[in-house]
Formats: C-alpha cells, sequence, structure tokens
C-alpha cells in the first residue's frame, strides 16, 4: 500500500474520526469539538489540496479492497471526482465555522456535529468512488447521516420533514440498487471509466440498459430535486441553516446531480447514452423542473422557501448541461456543480444571518435590511445577480456555456428555456433586493443575540462573506488555472477524447 | 370450536393419508444397520446390542438426553424459586403402609441392582433401574417417610449431577492417548460402561423423583434448604 | 487428529459448566463465564484453525465409523455457524451477568439454562445425524423455553407454554420423518442418506413432515404465532440469544438437508411455496412490526419479518444455474449471520434503552437521544444492517440475493426486497423518529452500566463490519458445501 | 394374519381415542396410563422388552403419576392455592 | 412386501393412525393437560412408526429400540416440564388453557 492510496483513505478519514471522536465528547466540551472540527476541515483541505494538483499532473490515486467476490471497494481521484470533494471540503470548512457560531448554546450538539461529519464523509465518499458499488454504499449513507439534522429541532413539523426525506431518499436509493445489480449481472463490476463501459454491449440488451438506465436517474433524481421527485427539499427547510446549506450546496442534491453524471459519463458513456436516446428526455425533465421551481419560488413568501425552490431549478442546470451533447454544454453543466454550490450557500448563510440576527424569515419583513447589515445584504446580493446571471458573475458563465452547448447540440428550445428562467429568477430575486436596499423599516427590529462588534457575530458574517468572495472571484477570474471553468474544461477534455 | 375440531380433523386425517402412503410406497432399506452392530458387537464391552448401542456406539444421544432430563429439573428449580410452593404434607403416614414399605424398599432396591447389572447381557439398563429407583422414592414419600439425606439440597444436587458429569469424565478421560471423544478402550469398555450406568441411575432415579411434586424440597441456597420447608420428621 | 480436544469441548464443555453451575451458591453462578468464555473462544478458534489446515472432515465420536456410530462435520457452515454462536453468545453472557444483578435470584437459573443452551446449538451445529440432530433440538429447546419462562410472570409463563407446544409439535413431526427415512433406507447418517435416498413417496412425506416442523420452530409465517410473546417477552438476554441464534438453528437443519437430499428431491412447487412463504413472513411481520408500541415486540415481529428473507434461498437454488445458487447461497448465509449479529445487538439496546427509561413503551422514548445516544447509537447501527443499507451485512446479503434473483430471472422476489426494505425502514424510524422528537430538557433517564452499552455497541459493530469483509467469512462457508472450491 | 397384532393395535388406538375424548380429565388420565402399558404390551410384541420396560416405569408410570399429581392440584378449589411463601408449617 | 401383513407392519400401521389422532386431540383441545396427553400418543405414534417399520421384513434392529428408549425419555422430560409451567400459570391465571389460543 503506498502514499497515494492512503491519502484518499485520509481523505475520508479526517470527517470520519472527527464525527466518531465527537459523538463521544460530552455535550459541554465546547472548545475540544471547536478544535476537533477545524483541524479536521483543514486537514482535510490540505490533503485535498494536494490530491487536486496531483490529479491536475495526472497522478492515479486508487485505493481497493475486495468486498465479496467481483465486487471492490474502490476510491479514486478522478478530475471529475475531485471537482466535487474540493466543493466539499472547502465548502465543510466554513459551514462548520458557520454552525459553530449559528448553533451556539443550542441543545445536542455533540449529536449534530458528529453527524455532519458522517455526513460530509459520505460525501466525500461519493465523490471518491471508483465504482457503482462504492458509490451506492456511500449514498445511503449519506441518507442516513443526513436524516438525523433534518429532524434536529425535534419540532413535530420537523419529524415530518425527516420522514418524508426518508422515504423519498430510501425509495430512490432503493430504485438505484437495482439498477446497479441488474448492470452488474450483466457486465460484472461497474468500475467508472471515462467514456463508459457500456457501449460494447450486444445490441439485443440495449431495452435492458434503457430501463437500468431509467431506475438508476430515478434513483439519483430523488436527491437531486428533479420534478417531480423534489417534494422533500422545500419541506426540509424547517432544519437549521447550516443543514439546509449541507443539503442545498454541499452534500445531497449535488450528490444526485454528481451521480447523474458520473452514471452518463463513466457509466454509459456520453456517446453511448445519447445513441440509445436517453439524452432528450433526460434535457425535457431538467427543463421542467427548471421552470417549475422557478415558479413555485416565485410564489413562496417564506425567504428559505423561495430559496429552496430556486435550488430545485437551479441544480437541474447541471442535469442539462450532462444531457446536452456536445463538451460546451458538459462544461456548463460540471461548471454549475461548483458556481451553484458557491451561490446558494452564500444565499442560505445570508438567510440564516438575516433570522438569527433580526429574526426575520418573511421576505415582507426584509425592509430596509441592508441599512441594518449591509455586509451580509452585499453577500446576497452577489449571491442573488449570480443566480439571475448578470455578467460577470459565475451564474452567467455558466449559462453562457449552457446556451452555446444546447446551440452546439442543436436543441434551440434550450435557449428559450434558459432565458424564461433567467427572466422568472430575476422575477424572484430583484424585489427582494429592492425591499433590502430601497424600503425603508417601519418598525424597531427585534434583535434578539449580543452581537459584537459587527453587524452580527463575526462566526456568522466571515463564511458568509468568504463564499461571496469566492463566489464572485469563480466568474470574474474564470479564465485563471484551477477555476471552475477552468478544472471542468479539463474534465470535459478527459471524458470527450475517449 | 367446532370449527377448530373439523379443521385438526381434516388435518389429521390428511396426514394418515400422507403417512399410509409414504408406509406403503416404501422402498426396501440397503444398508443393513443391525448387522453392523451385530458384527461390532464383541469390540463394544458388553453383551446386550441395546446398552451397546444406548452407551457405546450411539452414546453421545444419550448423554444429550441426559442433559434433556437435567433440563426439566432446572426449570422446575427456577420455576420453585420465583414462585414457592407452600409445604405439604402428602404423607399417608400409614402404619400398615409403612411396614409394608419397610419389605418392600430393599426388594425395590435389589430389582433396581438386578435391573442394572442385567443391562450389559439382557434387558434393563440404568434408565430402567433409575426409574424403578424413582418409584421407590414416590412410594417412600407417598408413605410419609423421611429420608433425611434427600433433604439436603447439595447432596441432591450433588447426586443429580454426579451421573452426566461421570459420563463426560470418562469420555475426556479416555482420550487421554489420543482418540476421539467417547472412545472406550476394548479392555475396560464393559468396566467404563459399568461406571458410567452406576452413576447415570442414581442421577436418573434422583432426576424422575425430582420431577414429581412431591419431591424433597430444596431452595436455591443449599443452606437454606431446611427452612423452606418440605414435610416435617 | 486435529480438534481432537477441541471439536467435543465444544458440547462437552458447556454441559459440564451447566451443571456446576447448579452445584454452586446463586452467587455464583454467573462467575463460571470467566473460566467458560474463554475456553469456549479457544475450542472455536482451534476448530477454525482444523478446518483451515486440514479441509471438512468428520469428527468420530467413539471411533465408531458413520451409520453405526455417531459423526460429527466439521465443515464451512458448521464452523461458521459455531464461531457466530461463540460471539453472539458470549456477548450476551457479559451482558446477562450485568443484567441480572438486578433480578430476583431464580433468574441465577438463566446460567445453567444458557450452558445447556449453548451445548444444544454447538451439537446441532456438529451434528451429521438426523436423530441426533432431534436430540439436540430437544436440548435447545427446553433450554430456551425454560429461559421464557424464568421471568415467571403470568405473560412469561403462558409465552413459554406457547413455545413449549410449539416446539414439541415441531419435533414430534421432525421425529416422524426420521421415522419414515430410517424405516425406507436403514440409514440415520447424512451422508448415507445422500448416497442411497431416491425420489419417492415415502422420501416426499417424510421431508414434508420434517420441513413442516422445523418451520413450525423457526416460526415461518404463517406459523409463528408463538414467537413474538415468547421473544418479546423475555428478559433482554434471553431474546437476543433466542433471536439470533435459537430460530437459525432449526433452519441450520433445513439447509442441511437440503444440501444431502438435494434440489433433485425438493420439487419446485415446494421451493417457491417456501419463497412465498417467507415473502409472507416479509410483508405480515413488517407491517406487524410497524404497528407495534411495545419497543421489544417490535424488534421481536422485525424476527419475524427478517426469517423470511432466508426462505427466499429455496426458489433460488432450485432449477436455476450454479452461479445463481451460489449467490443465493452466499446471501442466505450472509442474511443469517448478519441478521444474528444486528438482532442480537437490536434486542441488547432496546433493553438499554428500557432500562434507560424505565418504560417498555415506545412512546415514552421521547427524547432520549439526547441523553442516551450510545444506546441509541448501537439501535442504529443494527437498524442499518436490518434495512438492508450499506454498508453492513444485510446489505452486503441483499445484494447477494438481488443478484442470484435477477440473474435466475425470479423477478417477483426482487419485490419482496424493495418492500421488505422499506417496511422495515418504516419501523426501525418509527424508533428514531420518537427519539428524535424534543421532550423533557432535563434527563430524567437512568444511566446503564456500561458493560450493557458496550457489549451492544460490539455486536452492532460486528454486523457492520462483516458486510464490508464479507468475502472472508463467505469463502469459509462455503468449504465442504456443494459450492465450495476443492 | 398376525390377528393378536392387529387385536393389540386396534385396542391401543381405541384406548388412545378413549382417553382423547373422555369428558372428566380424571378418567382421561387413567385411559393414558392403560394405553401406556398396552404400548408396554406393543413392545414386547415387537420383541423390544428394553422399551417395553422403559415405556412401563416411564411412559405409562411416571409420565401417569406427573399427570395425576397435577391433577390433584388442580381439584382443590382455586384460593388455597395462592400459597404464601412465609407460611411455614 | 407382498402377502401377508407381518406384525412389525401392524404396529407401524397402529402407530400411523396414534400419530394421527393424537395430533386431533393436540390441535382441537385447548386444555393444556389434554394436548399433553395428546402429545404424549402422538409421541408413541412415532416411536411406533420407528420400530415398527425398520423391523418389518428385517427383524429386529437394536437401534431403533435405542432410540426409542431415548425417545421415552425426552417425551417424559418434556412432559415434566410443561407439566411445571402449567402449574405455575395455572396457579397465576386460574386458567387451564392459553389466552386467545390460534
Amino acid at each position: 500500500m503506498d502514499w497515494n492510496s492512503l491519502i484518499l483513505l485520509g481523505v475520508l478519514a479526517t470527517s470520519l474520526v472527527a464525527s466518531g471522536v465527537i459523538f463521544l465528547l460530552a455535550e459541554s466540551r465546547l472548545v475540544l469539538r471547536t478544535v476537533v472540527n477545524l483541524t479536521a476541515a483543514v486537514l482535510k483541505l490540505v490533503l485535498v489540496g494536494w490530491i487536486v494538483w496531483g490529479v491536475y499532473q495526472a497522478i492515479e490515486y486508487e485505493f481497493r479492497f475486495t468486498i465479496i467476490e467481483g465486487v471492490d471497494f474502490i476510491l479514486r481521484a478522478d478530475a471529475l471526482g475531485i471537482m466535487f470533494v474540493g466543493l466539499s471540503s472547502l465548502l465543510w470548512l466554513f459551514t462548520t465555522i458557520y454552525a459553530i457560531g449559528y448553533l451556539e448554546k443550542a441543545p445536542n450538539r455533540s449529536r449534530f456535529f458528529g453527524f455532519f461529519s458522517l455526513c460530509v464523509a459520505s460525501t466525500v465518499g461519493i465523490a471518491l468512488a471508483g465504482n457503482l458499488f462504492t458509490f451506492l454504499l456511500f449514498y445511503e449513507l449519506l441518507t442516513l447521516s443526513t436524516y438525523p439534522l433534518v429532524v434536529h429541532r425535534g419540532t413535530r413539523e420537523s419529524l415530518r420533514a425527516g420522514q418524508v426525506y426518508l422515504y423519498y431518499t430510501l425509495g430512490g436509493g432503493a430504485l438505484l440498487l437495482f439498477g446497479v445489480v441488474a448492470l452488474h449481472v450483466l457486465i460484472g463490476d461497474t468500475e467508472f471509466v471515462p467514456g463508459g463501459s457500456l457501449a460494447g454491449l450486444d445490441p439485443s440488451l440495449h431495452p435492458m440498459l434503457i430501463i437500468i438506465f431509467l431506475m438508476m436517474v430515478i434513483g439519483l433524481g430523488v436527491k437531486a430535486a428533479l420534478f417531480p421527485l423534489h417534494a422533500w427539499l422545500p419541506m426540509a427547510m424547517v432544519a437549521p441553516a447550516p443543514v439546509s446549506a449541507l443539503l442545498h450546496a454541499v452534500a445531497v442534491v449535488k450528490a444526485g446531480a454528481f451521480g447523474i453524471a458520473r452514471v452518463v459519463y463513466d457509466v454509459y458513456g456520453i456517446e453511448f447514452a445519447q445513441s440509445l436516446g436517453l439524452l432528450m428526455p433526460l434535457a425535457v425533465v431538467a427543463s421542467i423542473t427548471i421552470i417549475y421551481g422557478s415558479l413555485r419560488a416565485l410564489a413562496q413568501t417564506d425567504l428559505k422557501k423561495r430559496l429552496a425552490f430556486s435550488t430545485v431549478s437551479q441544480v437541474s442546470y447541471i442535469v442539462l448541461g450532462i444531457s446536452l451533447f456536445g463538451p460546451i454544454g458538459a462544461v456548463g453543466g460540471l461548471m454549475h456543480l461548483l458556481h451553484q454550490g458557491l451561490m446558494k450557500i452564500t444565499l442560505f448563510f445570508c438567510a440564516g444571518n438575516y433570522a438569527e440576527t433580526l429574526g426575520v424569515h418573511k421576505i415582507s419583513e426584509l425592509d430596509g435590511a441592508g441599512e441594518r447589515m449591509p455586509a451580509t445584504s452585499v453577500a446576497f446580493t452577489l449571491g442573488a445577480f449570480g443566480m439571475i446571471g448578470i455578467p460577470p458573475m459565475a451564474g452567467f458563465i455558466s449559462k453562457w456555456y449552457l446556451g452555446i452547448g444546447a446551440l452546439e447540440a442543436q436543441m434551440n428550445w434550450v435557449l428559450g428555456i434558459l432565458i424564461l428562467s433567467s427572466l422568472l429568477n430575476a422575477a424572484y430575486f430583484l424585489p427582494i433586493l429592492y425591499r433590502i436596499w430601497f424600503r425603508k423599516r417601519d418598525r424597531m427590529w427585534c434583535e434578539g443575540k449580543v452581537l459584537g462588534r459587527f453587524e452580527t457575530q463575526a462566526s456568522l458574517l466571515f463564511p458568509t462573506l468568504f463564499t461571496a468572495a469566492v463566489a464572485l472571484a469563480a466568474g470574474i477570474l474564470a479564465g485563471m488555472p484551477f477555476s471552475p471553468l477552468y478544472w471542468a474544461e479539463l474534465i470535459v477534455g478527459r471524458e470527450y477524447l475517449q | 370450536m367446532i370449527l377448530r375440531a373439523i379443521l385438526a380433523g381434516l388435518l389429521s386425517l390428511g396426514v394418515i393419508v400422507a403417512l399410509g402412503w409414504a408406509v406403503l410406497e416404501r422402498p426396501a432399506p440397503v444398508e443393513n444397520l443391525p448387522e453392523r452392530v451385530a458384527s461390532a458387537m464383541p469390540e463394544s464391552g458388553v453383551e446386550h446390542p441395546i446398552t451397546a448401542v444406548l452407551l457405546n456406539f450411539r452414546s453421545y444421544d444419550t448423554l444429550l438426553e441426559i442433559a434433556v432430563l437435567l433440563l426439566a429439573v432446572v426449570v422446575a428449580l427456577a420455576l420453585r424459586e420465583a414462585q414457592p410452593d407452600r409445604p405439604e404434607q402428602m404423607g399417608l403416614d400409614n402404619p400398615l403402609l409403612r411396614s409394608v414399605m419397610a419389605w418392600l424398599l430393599p426388594l425395590i432396591l435389589v430389582v433396581a441392582g438386578f435391573l442394572l447389572w442385567a443391562g450389559s447381557y439382557q434387558p434393563g439398563g440404568a434408565f430402567q433401574a433409575g426409574s424403578v429407583l424413582a418409584a421407590a422414592g414416590v412410594l417412600l414419600r407417598l408413605a410419609g417417610a423421611h429420608l433425611g439425606w434427600l433433604d439436603n439440597a447439595a447432596l441432591l444436587r450433588a447426586g443429580l449431577a454426579l451421573g452426566l458429569l461421570t459420563f463426560i469424565g470418562i469420555g475426556m478421560v479416555v482420550m487421554l492417548p489420543g482418540v476421539p471423544f467417547l472412545t472406550y478402550p476394548e479392555a475396560h469398555a464393559g468396566t467404563l460402561i459399568l461406571a458410567i450406568e452406576l452413576t447415570l441411575t442414581l442421577s436418573i432415579g434422583l432426576t424422575l423423583l425430582s420431577l414429581f411434586r412431591l419431591n424433597p424440597p430444596y431452595a436455591d441456597d443449599p443452606d437454606d434448604a431446611r427452612t423452606q420447608g418440605g414435610p416435617k420428621p | 487428529m486435529i480438534g481432537l480436544w477441541s471439536v467435543p469441548l465444544l458440547f462437552a464443555l458447556p454441559l459440564s459448566l451447566g451443571i456446576l453451575s447448579l452445584l454452586v451458591v446463586p452467587a455464583w453462578r454467573p462467575r463460571l463465564i470467566f473460566i467458560g468464555l474463554p475456553l469456549l473462544v479457544a475450542a472455536s478458534l482451534d476448530v477454525l484453525a482444523g478446518l483451515a489446515t486440514i479441509g471438512p472432515h468428520v469428527y468420530r465420536l467413539g471411533d465408531w465409523a458413520a451409520p453405526l456410530g455417531i459423526n460429527l462435520v466439521v465443515d464451512g457452515l458448521a464452523v461458521g455457524m459455531i464461531l457466530m454462536t461463540t460471539l453472539v453468545t458470549s456477548l450476551c453472557a457479559l451482558y446477562a451477568w450485568v443484567y441480572l444483578r438486578d433480578h430476583p435470584t431464580s433468574t441465577t437459573f438463566f446460567w445453567p439454562l444458557l450452558w445447556f443452551l449453548w451445548a444444544g446449538m454447538n451439537g446441532i451445529w456438529l451434528a451429521e445425524e438426523i436423530f441426533n440432530l432431534y436430540v439436540g433440538l430437544e436440548v435447545m429447546g427446553l433450554a430456551a423455553v425454560g429461559m421464557v419462562a424464568l421471568r415467571a410472570t403470568p405473560q412469561a409463563l403462558a409465552a413459554a407454554m406457547r413455545y413449549l407446544l410449539a416446539a414439541l409439535l415441531g419435533s414430534l413431526a421432525y421425529l416422524l420423518g426420521v421415522a419414515l427415512l430410517y424405516g425406507a433406507y436403514g440409514t440415520l447418517s447424512m451422508a448415507g442418506l445422500q448416497e442411497v435416498a431416491a425420489n419417492n413417496a415415502t422420501t416426499q412425506v417424510a421431508l414434508a413432515l420434517i420441513i413442516l416442523g422445523l418451520l413450525l420452530k423457526t416460526a415461518l409465517f404463517p406459523l409463528h404465532a408463538w414467537l413474538p410473546p415468547a421473544h418479546g417477552g423475555a428478559l433482554t438476554p434471553v431474546s437476543a440469544l433466542l433471536s439470533a441464534l435459537v430460530i437459525k438453528a432449526s433452519f441450520y437443519i433445513l439447509l442441511r438437508f437440503w444440501l444431502v437430499l438435494g434440489p433433485e428431491i425438493t420439487p419446485e412447487f415446494t421451493a417457491q411455496f417456501l419463497g412465498v412463504l417467507g415473502a409472507g413472513a416479509v410483508f405480515y411481520g413488517g407491517w406487524m412490526a410497524w404497528r407495534q408500541h411495545h419497543l421489544k415486540q417490535l424488534v421481536a415481529y422485525s424476527t419475524v419479518a427478517q426469517i423470511g428473507y432466508l426462505f427466499l434461498f429455496f426458489p433460488l437454488v432450485t432449477n436455476t444455474g450454479p452461479e445463481a445458487q451460489r449467490l443465493a447461497w452466499d446471501g442466505t448465509l450472509m442474511m443469517l449471520i448478519a441478521h444474528a449479529l444486528a438482532k442480537a445487538a437490536l434486542f441488547l439496546s432496546a433493553g438499554n434503552l428500557i432500562l434507560a427509561v424505565g418504560s417498555p413503551q415506545i412512546s415514552h422514548l421521547v427524547g432520549i437521544s439526547r441523553f442516551r445516544p450510545m444506546s441509541l447509537f448501537s439501535f442504529g447501527l443494527a437498524g442499518v444492517s436490518l434495512m438492508g443499507l450499506p454498508p453492513s451485512g444485510g446489505f452486503t446479503a441483499k445484494w447477494l440475493l438481488l443478484h442470484s434473483a435477477i440473474l435466475s430471472g425470479q423477478w417477483w422476489w426482487l419485490i419482496v426486497l424493495f418492500l421488505g426494505g422499506l417496511l422495515s425502514a418504516a419501523y426501525i424510524f418509527k424508533v428514531f423518529r420518537m427519539s428524535f422528537r424534543e421532550g423533557p430538557q432535563i434527563d430524567r433517564s437512568v444511566t446503564p452500566p456500561l458493560t450493557l452499552d458496550v457489549t451492544a455497541l460490539i455486536l452492532a459493530s460486528a454486523a457492520i463490519l462483516i458486510g464490508l469483509t464479507a468475502h472472508l467469512p463467505l469463502h469459509w462457508l462455503r468449504l465442504g458445501s456443494v459450492f465450495g472450491v476443492s | 394374519m398376525p390377528w393378536l397384532d392387529l387385536f393389540l393395535g386396534f385396542t391401543l388406538c381405541v384406548t388412545a381415542g378413549l382417553a382423547l375424548i373422555a369428558r372428566d380429565m380424571f378418567r382421561a388420565v387413567i385411559m393414558f396410563i392403560v394405553f401406556g402399558l398396552l404400548m408396554a404390551v406393543a413392545w414386547v410384541r415387537l420383541q423390544a422388552p428394553d422399551i417395553a420396560l422403559a415405556e412401563a416405569a416411564i411412559g405409562a408410570g411416571l409420565t401417569g403419576v406427573l399427570l395425576l399429581d397435577t391433577l390433584g392440584y388442580l381439584r382443590r378449589p382455586f384460593g388455597s392455592r395462592v400459597d404464601n411463601p412465609d407460611d411455614r408449617s | 412386501m407382498s402377502g401377508a401383513i407381518s406384525g412389525y407392519l401392524v404396529f407401524a400401521w397402529s402407530g400411523v393412525l396414534l400419530f394421527g389422532l393424537g395430533l386431533f386431540g393436540f390441535i382441537a383441545h385447548r386444555h393444556l393437560l389434554r394436548r399433553l396427553l395428546a402429545f404424549n400418543i402422538m409421541g408413541s405414534g412415532a416411536f411406533l412408526v420407528l420400530v415398527g417399520l425398520a423391523q418389518d421384513g428385517r427383524g429386529v434392529d437394536p437401534v431403533p429400540h435405542a432410540m426409542v428408549i431415548t425417545g421415552i425419555v425426552v417425551a417424559v422430560a418434556s412432559t415434566a416440564l410443561a407439566l411445571v409451567v402449567f402449574r405455575r400459570w395455572y396457579r397465576a391465571s386460574g386458567r387451564t388453557d392459553l389466552p386467545e389460543d390460534t
């Protein structure tokens, strides 16, 4: 066993070990818990940085052992996986800092942070999985570790949300399991290979492969909140803000979208999927979800609910990009995996800040918030502009590539979808911005917390500002090495060259 | 209730028909086990084939069977402890019965001894002898006789344990030359089997007696046995 | 001779300790585990070492060859079961050592019963002989009944009585089957039967009786009625032992019969029928488990459901390809072992939760996740395996069974596995939902002794770990069976 | 035809049937003991004297006495059976 | 097996009938003592089948004899255990049958 395989385990272990230690810590060991949390997050980031550099230089990282005959547990760092790992470990650090501040004096913090770390460990496992079996293993682990976070508040409402979440994801997981097992029966252990590994199969098996694809995409679509499997996501909004960040930006929906990318690119292969006629229906479903999510967002009065439906819509950009046959669309979709994460986490942090500092949950109560909390509001504005796709924000670059990709794939109607969706995005974000900046507050803020020197607690403010800055940079500096655009092009280069 | 009887009737009828079919269609056996028993008899150490089967060829079954008997006693003890019985004076205390017993008892013991000893070459053996012993015990109880040593819980339990422990002990000791469990050396097989039977008889007698409700009283704590009740002398 | 001492020790030692524990004062009864456990662990490992060095072999008791004397079979399957029993029983014994301290003295009779139970189970795992199996079944069955009755409450007594009647009826049906087989073939040895048994009316009726008797003892739906009161109402370590191990013994005998008399004699119809009963068990048991208000009853009904999965073995090995058969074998044994570990852990942790809140009602678990995370964590880990979610033994088993079902084209079993998994999630998460609900802010619950939590956690972790290293046990288990690599 | 055996088998079934359907529990147990003794005779006819001895002593004798004993337990009025462990004579 | 039916086989047939009778009693009755009686009759039936069938056409076979002796002892142990539990159950509940017996 060499260092290159151990380092993969190290990335996984940092959060896994942290989770174990945190579970065992007594509720009152605040300082120690914080130290463990942050050390693990920073350590993981360093390790991931190392691997990113290695993958960039085309070094192979692989770890495997046999579970049962013909089924291996494989961890492997490739360009696509490491992109997701990079995103989740970066955001984990900030979400942890944010959560420490957010949950100050709240009960059950050992449990919360334990499952939080476990959740990130599963996400890393999903990203590094080298075959469908390993992917499935961590995919289900993610379901299990997020449930306690969703029901964290222990209210009737959150328990209900948890139950819905569970039914959706477990049902989806079971479908995915069937698909994976069926593929195993056909071709044995399904390792992720750029360009896919199914193209050579006998044509008589093609109907079977289409059914398997359907099962797997439905299974993954539950977590990716594809219409009509999205209902759990807005309900899960009852969870604390860091959990929302986790669900929407770091882990869960991303895992679904990432899984679809894996299946399309590395199991079926983009060209084979196109020849089976699988991409078009996927694009249609993604488009419907984009429009549907935006329309529903428009109707929400609760800030977090609006953001939740916005996620339903935005994540489908990723799926749309994957289903556009052609490198440029693919770049757009994969890039959006990062962009959406950065922008959406910023927005949720802001929503959390408003709620924690000012006690504001409804959009109608946000009048004059810009005056009271300028920094948070600037961050929110940046995030919203990105979502609408105003140049030179990151969201614009995603949409630009998706548009070009649609033209390249001769799916011109997608352009219409993109334009319509952007208009809808503007329609539900701009009124919020207007309220924040241009309306005056007509009564006093009911502030609950002791704030310190800044407009809100430092641990809430700085992660927000940082993610906003990164989201901004991702757009402005898109041409630089290691930007999301750059990395997505690297992946697509490797996928389409096969 | 009627429905239950009809169902039971149909089920048992079905079982009878199936069994009858099985008996009618039965093939003739290929394997001839009695012949194997007969040819192995000289090495068994006893002359009665059933004793040879019970205590040599298939002695492992017998070992487990003793465990089953003991289990019944263990459960009885546990439940007695959990819900103690009120001591009951069951003896008839009839002078006539007593005097008959005085004659009968030695006779019964002789019969038991004979059955045990006869087991090696003709019908009889530990189980039969043990049950005769138990019968003697029951009669004694009925007569209201009091056997001091039977009221001693520690002694009684030692008696219960003796048979199985000897059995296992001998089974293990014979392994010393490097042969499997329960392999009696041919030269000493007869003696060893007799020793096992002797202790088994005692234990089986006590076990069967303990299963009887009029058995000697014992508490969980051996020291407490006397105070736990039982017919007073 | 390899295993000369260790093989007989596996039953002789527990028998001796069982008797010795009757002779010592009550306070000393539990302490015998400190002699017994190390020795039995060593003996089990030695038997495994014997299997590893010389492969599957027979142990001739009394040095008599098969049809005359009684042989013991030391193959992968038997050794696998022995190791499983040693692990689960040892941990349950440690648990009971602490757990029974607060119970009346009469419960110290748990110890002799435990040793006899252990001897009976080891006897069954090793048996090669169909009448010997009957005696082994009786030793184990009566010990188990005694354990259920140990509480001596009216409910416990009724449950024990019901269990005893079912066990007796099952044994008699089995015995009659043995009588027919002996009448037709003149041998009791499984190896002998394998050679001479033919497909005729007598074999069919005998097998039917044996199967019915064993189904009753395994509590396969719809013959399960005795199980929930017996397993749900017993003392916690007893529940764990019964659910994890005892019901497996009768299933194991079925497996042995299948290996010997084989699919040639088992008609397709019987196999499918057993599978359908298994499916019924999965659905009915899962549904009933979900409806329970009493924590241990829920776990007991979960056993009814999980037994069903084991019986998918029969349709999956009958008239299917060798690959599908091998997968079904692997999957079923994985399921058996994973269930043993997980169910023991589930019962023990349920017992801990009940100790903590002082009530067996699920609704009284409100908010317990805040105060007793460790008990709940074990419950959760075990639950993961029962739901068949990765990474766990239950998942690996399900994976193998799914694989086999697809490969043999029997897609309808997929639905059973799918819905069964969701149902088990429903009842496991019913408990979790309650424990996550915000309840009292002050910790009023009792803290169970650490040993109780640790033993449950070890078992639960074992249920998880066995799924990750499954190829090793599965390799051993195949030794000596038709799926074995020579 | 082995008429004696046939008659014995028939009687066995009849006594067993009587033991099962007897209205009175006591009579049922007595019938069962008779059945056990007949079984012992049957074992002799099967040239199994060992079993005959065991059946007579254990099967009929001990089981019968155990059953009778329990029956006696049932026959006493229910209230008097709730024993007080402290009530030692 | 043609020709006259042997004495051994007669007992095997009686055993079949006894087993059936016992089964009927075991299921039909609710009174636990009666069910135990029925259990013992079933057992006797099974023993008769075992010995009768084994000896039919082959003569005396000591192996089933030993098995039946074992079986009788097991049966009496089971009965005794059942009676112990039954008496406790009766004392605790005053019933001679099981509640909601199915």
